[in-house]
């Protein structure tokens, strides 16, 4: 039951995002379109994505989760600012997000000296890409997920935990699956912008085929030397991502109506 | 693929304007050295200084001017000197048929025109300024551009009616119908670009690294960069 | 499992103190928003209140010197609303409590089945909470909060929204149950205070107003709410030459029940409506007492017709409310005989 | 009520982001600092982004809460392929996308004519920043307002409909207000990356002084010629960013808890 | 405002005709999860029917040739739970309905508060929803459903969870409110049933077992739940020589009440509990029907105690149960004299 106008203004807003997406696929070659996007090098590009992606991703429900239960559930000083900053990474262009992570992982970074003692070069390698997609993506997956929590409300965990359910034990059994469908479109989200990660990499890992050139920055490289080549990458980019959100679940929660 | 345990890598460091070029040198480089694989790693030259300041491993670092290869020098963090091996001059990009009659330096103060460059800050669109300023030309274009590929694409789409851009970016574009057209102007003379090369300190194979600079400096490569467009050193 | 509560809230208005013994049933009473979810709350552990205390068999739960969190408290809360998990299935909802203590997935499984049992809810067993009914759900909800075992039950209107022919099994259910658990119990019955509670506290506006075994308070209330409750007729007023001054004006005459009052002293006068006659003009004769009033609504009451004139009410044969000609709005006079009033001080 | 362990990951997610901040804290030249923000390139392109993002936000919201609506609370055949390509914006590299609005509303693009017969000149102009911007930014918003949407189920709706409420009234006095608190986030991620935006915008908009030049294009130019200015004008990015999602109210709703 | 009611739900089981005339108010009775909720449901217009027709006052709300939206229908439904807007203030709850009419801002207060005022409820106007409790909530959904002023009211429970010292204030209002509307009640409370209907419905799975005015319908019960509700005994079974030849194999002699059921007849024997008399062993006398059965209960029944035996049950003074010696378990002998069963059939 939605109001009738409704329909024109989202009408509008579906074409904003749908017709550049068809203004792309009308200039692909079509003709040599299987040619370009099965080449060694975009294989390796676009295996590199996935699974740079699929790791800062699990990376990003690890850290994102908890981060999302404390800002939901909790109470403390400073919390707003602390907010404010989690959400950093969403606003800063991702070449800037890149170039703080070189000034902190990097070898003259703040953690420079550090990491060396440890023996372990961060930057330019594949961890550097799953931390520049981490790094930007893990906000999509706090604020979607802090948004869900406190749509869910507390009552059935204050019920749980009267029943005898340890804080872990309501975690798992009741909030966690509560807010289920918050947390696979906060993971969707978190994958989707790894996945079209560019500006953080770049800077931050390089562009090394095989190690940290990622669809995306592949993409770059082929601009330079075959547009036609590019723009085809770019709508595999896109078919990979609607597979990838359409295998989400979005099925709605039983609401149960009105009794 | 990744390196196997058998392969030598080695790393060259080039500025984006040299991606063609370097991927067709980079595969001679293997053919003729078996079980060394080269890793080529674009991007803007000041990106790729940063990056090799911040611990990037690079063996060779070409540069699309002196100012980053200075930059890297003057670090310390080149084996050696730099060495020259191409040149490049700007030239004129229109979209296909030359809707707007360009001819000419001149014509791009034409009011009404919309002219992209470079912004001053990169490479290409210092070159554009000198350029302008010898030949007494005030230029005012509708957006200053922050890569030469960007310059393309607004010339390509047919949204920008002239840009500035080097000549080897306008043979790479190519002339169909989502090419550009190249139209040279005398002026362009008075400004030229020149490519240094060089070995990266503490690379783990300084004398692949050394080769390579060879191949690039010598015969084969001024063929692969004079077919691409770049002038001699 | 000895409970003794203080709760101070004093943004709801709320500070109650209670004691329940163990294996005692207490009855909360009271009207709506006199507090009584929000004792079960701070026993609970789910409201943390101002300035308070709550002490189970000895160890302190709410107090000065800690908190013990509710998951911890071994405190079974069944609210108000049924709140089942949307997510998990019945018999899932029900096996929460016994999986929570550590029990594996059969045997929670198999208790919860059990209790289902207990509620006449062993065939929804299956559904999801979405997909069953009110009073159904209402049931689930008392069957989980039994499975969980607790020290301490506490029960938020378990039989509200239940149908006549699952309330009176579920009453004997809980009568079993409860027989040998410490429970706090909030009711609007008056029949679930009686059967199934051994004490009754009342509380109203926040303040415990009484507080004793059940079958006295509900026979000889001293507060409005638990005559009302108990279905009794009530005038507070003061004793002066054996009779009770109402504060409305009205003196009523009555057997001192307990060691006779001081002169001035505040007490009630009690009487069942089945002990009132209604005139429509005032009786000579025996003594009686006389109440001049007018009829606001007639209902019926198994066999007969209740009277009732504001606060009190009479209790007629169908047969005398007709020859009465009763409707609202007629004056008529209620006489009670004194030897059927009682009087005590409250 | 959260279990403790959670604080763990949690800490470690906002070191991930945080320290990358203070990496870039540590590299600003403070001495020059106010000299270096204060430019007036510095604040036009600042007044820019922030004109634009406005525009852009706003724009977001009149198409996003429909779009949200339309995914949320109707069902139709291939509502899942829909709801994958809305997101599409999110995944695809920011400069892919700008050539695909080059594509679309360019002078050559599929609307290139119909858009010169009604004399508009998208190109190089600030309605490009804002186009570029919203292509970007509409999906955060509609992600995120749909899953409070979800959440908040479709109770209070179906009583003020039985209450004689149209869906029109339904939508402005029960659904909207309902989920006020996933709007304000939704429209705060749109801010945001509306700010941050850079990849679609220099490739679609261009980058001129007070015409299309925003603070991340700014920063990119700086970064070359004088990079302390660049982490300089970053910072202020940054800051910019706190107090904008600082402002937003984060009350969470009363949940009343259990009756 | 006549109201024609045809309910298919097949996967809740529910297939339910009801008609209610203009003015009427029907009360629909029946176990949990009978489908009271359901048919409510179908006639807001918030549950489509897989098969059904509703029609208002000659106009079709559901059915096969369209559908009208709920908030087109001018039928108020207050749920079983109260869902009041949790970012509304009370009094902006209540005034939502005259808003949603058109009226304005002013007008629609006044009109919230006063219909605050009838449900006793006028001093929570300010508060929100999340800080009141449970039966304040109940009576402000009420006057929220009351201020639609829609043409057909659908209460589901409306005095659940309302504490005694309301709910007959209440009632009395409801009595006025509803006496020239069109109403459908659901209610678990025969005084509901007695005092706000014209009419009973009973459901039974999904099912319409007894329809009829409401005093008929509960003093001469044809389904065990209406039995139940009304208070009655009942004994089921075949008309064999004047007796009720019970399907748990008693016979029960009674007076037939209308014209004779043929013998093999399908008949019900229908006595009240106060007609009962309880013995130990079967006594002689005047012809009697005699039971044998097992005490399952006892329960205080206003001044006297009500003896229950599975499904029957008797009511006995306090002191005759005490001299009996009732108690659980105990096996006993319950007598009604003949004069005192109807039979009727079914
Ligand atoms: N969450 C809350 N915040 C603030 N005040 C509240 C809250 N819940 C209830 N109150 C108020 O506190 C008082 C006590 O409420 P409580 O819920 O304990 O009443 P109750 O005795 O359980 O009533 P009922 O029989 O209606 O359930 C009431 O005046 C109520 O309005
Ligand atoms: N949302 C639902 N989906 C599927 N089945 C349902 C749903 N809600 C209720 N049911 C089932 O439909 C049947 C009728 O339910 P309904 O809610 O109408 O009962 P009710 O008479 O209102 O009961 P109560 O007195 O407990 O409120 C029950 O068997 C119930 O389990
Ligand atoms: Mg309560
Ligand atoms: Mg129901």
């Amino acid at each position: 039951m939605i109001p009738r106008w409704v329909y024109a203004p989202a009408a509008l807003g579906v074409a904003l995002v749908l017709l550049p997406l068809a203004g792309m696929a009308s200039r692909v070659a079509w003709g040599d379109f299987v040619d370009l996007v099965t080449s060694d090098s975009a294989l390796t590009a676009l295996s590199l994505s996935l699974r740079t992606s699929l790791v800062s991703t699990v990376l990003c429900v690890l850290l994102g989760v908890p981060m999302a239960l404390v800002l939901a559930r909790t109470e403390f000083p400073g919390q707003g600012v602390l907010r404010s900053l989690v959400l950093l990474p969403l606003v800063l262009p991702p070449v800037v997000g890149g170039i703080a992570l070189l000034y902190t992982f990097g070898r003259r970074g703040l953690l420079g000296d550090e990491l060396d003692l440890l023996g372990v070069q961060v930057a330019f390698s594949t961890t550097a890409v799953v931390l520049a997609q981490a790094f930007v993506s893990l906000p999509f997956l706090v604020v979607s997920l802090e948004g869900s929590l406190r749509s869910a409300g507390q009552r059935y965990e204050v019920v749980a935990a009267t029943l005898g359910a340890s804080p872990t034990t309501v975690l798992r059994r009741v909030t966690i699956p509560l807010v289920l469908p918050g947390l696979v479109s906060g993971a969707v989200l978190a994958f989707a912008r790894s996945l079209g990660e560019f500006g953080a990499t770049i800077t931050f890992a390089g562009s090394l085929e095989g190690t940290t050139r990622t669809l995306p920055l592949y993409i770059y490289n082929l601009r330079v030397t075959d547009p036609d080549a590019a723009v085809a990458m770019s709508l595999v980019l896109v078919v990979v991502a609607v597979v990838v959100i359409g295998l989400a679940p979005q099925r709605p929660r039983r609401t149960g109506g009105l009794r | 693929g990744g390196p196997d345990d058998d392969t030598t890598t080695l790393t060259v460091y080039a500025a984006a304007s040299l991606t063609a070029t370097f991927e067709q040198l980079g595969e001679e480089f293997e053919a003729e050295h078996d079980g060394v694989d080269v890793q080529l790693s674009f991007g803007g030259s000041a990106d790729l200084v940063t990056q090799i300041q911040e611990g990037a491993h690079a063996d060779v670092f070409a540069s699309a001017d002196t100012a980053n290869m200075d930059e890297l020098t003057g670090d310390g963090l080149a084996s050696g000197d730099p060495e020259d091996f191409a040149t490049n001059t700007l030239e004129i990009a229109v979209p296909p048929g030359n809707p707007a009659g360009v001819t000419g330096l001149q014509d791009l103060a034409k009011p009404g025109l919309d002219l992209v460059v470079c912004a001053p800050e990169v490479p290409c669109g210092a070159a554009a300024q000198a350029v302008a300023e010898a030949a007494g030309v005030t230029l005012s274009p509708v957006s200053e551009e922050q890569s030469v590929t960007d310059v393309l694409a607004k010339v390509t789409s047919g949204e920008a009616d002239a840009g500035l851009v080097y000549r080897t970016d306008v043979l790479a574009a190519g002339d169909g119908a989502d090419g550009v057209e190249g139209i040279e102007f005398p002026e362009a003379a008075s400004v030229v670009n020149t490519y240094p090369i060089v070995s990266v300190e503490g690379s783990d194979e300084p004398d692949l690294a050394r080769e390579f600079t060879e191949l690039v400096l010598g015969a084969t490569g001024r063929e692969v960069l004079a077919d691409a467009g770049f002038g001699p050193p | 499992m000895t409970l003794e509560l203080t709760a101070g809230v004093p943004d709801r208005g709320v500070d109650v103190t209670i004691e329940v013994a163990a294996g005692e049933t207490v009855a909360l009473l009271g009207p709506n928003g006199a507090g009584k979810s929000t004792v079960l709350a701070v026993a609970a552990g789910t409201l943390r209140p101002e300035r308070g205390r709550v002490v189970l068999d000895g160890r302190e739960l709410t107090g000065e010197r800690g908190f013990v969190p509710p998951h911890a408290r071994r405190v079974a809360l069944l609210a108000q609303d049924p709140l089942l998990f949307p997510h998990l299935s019945v018999l899932d909802n029900v096996a929460f409590g016994p999986r929570s203590l550590g029990h594996g997935r059969r045997t929670s499984r198999e208790s919860a089945l059990r209790w289902l049992g207990e509620v006449d809810a062993a065939d929804l067993a299956d559904r999801r909470p979405g997909g069953i009914s009110g009073g159904q759900a209402q049931r689930v909800a008392v069957a989980r909060a039994l499975a969980a075992e607790p020290s301490l039950l506490l029960l938020d209107e378990p039989m509200a929204a239940l149908d006549v022919a699952v309330a009176p099994a579920l009453r004997q259910t809980l009568r079993r149950v409860l027989a040998d658990r410490t429970v706090v119990l909030v009711t609007h019955d008056v029949l679930d205070a009686l059967l199934l509670a051994d004490r009754v506290v009342v509380l109203d506006d926040g303040r415990v107003v009484e507080d004793g075994p059940s079958a006295e308070v509900l026979s000889r209330p001293r507060s409005p709410f638990a005559a009302r409750i108990a279905g009794l007729n009530m005038v507070a007023g003061l004793w002066r030459d054996g009779a009770v001054l109402g504060d409305d004006g009205v003196a009523i005459r009555g057997l001192a029940a307990e060691a006779g009052p001081a002169p001035g002293e505040r007490v009630v006068a009690v009487f069942r409506p089945s002990a009132v006659s209604v005139f429509h003009e005032a009786p000579g004769g025996s003594p009686r007492n006389s109440l001049a009033v007018t009829v606001t609504d007639l209902e019926p009451h198994g066999d007969q017709v209740r009277v009732r004139a504001g606060h009190l009410a009479a209790d007629l044969t169908v047969q005398s409310a007709a020859e009465l000609d009763l409707a609202p709005g007629v004056r008529v006079v209620f006489a009670v005989k004194a030897t059927e009033v009682y009087v005590y001080r409250t």
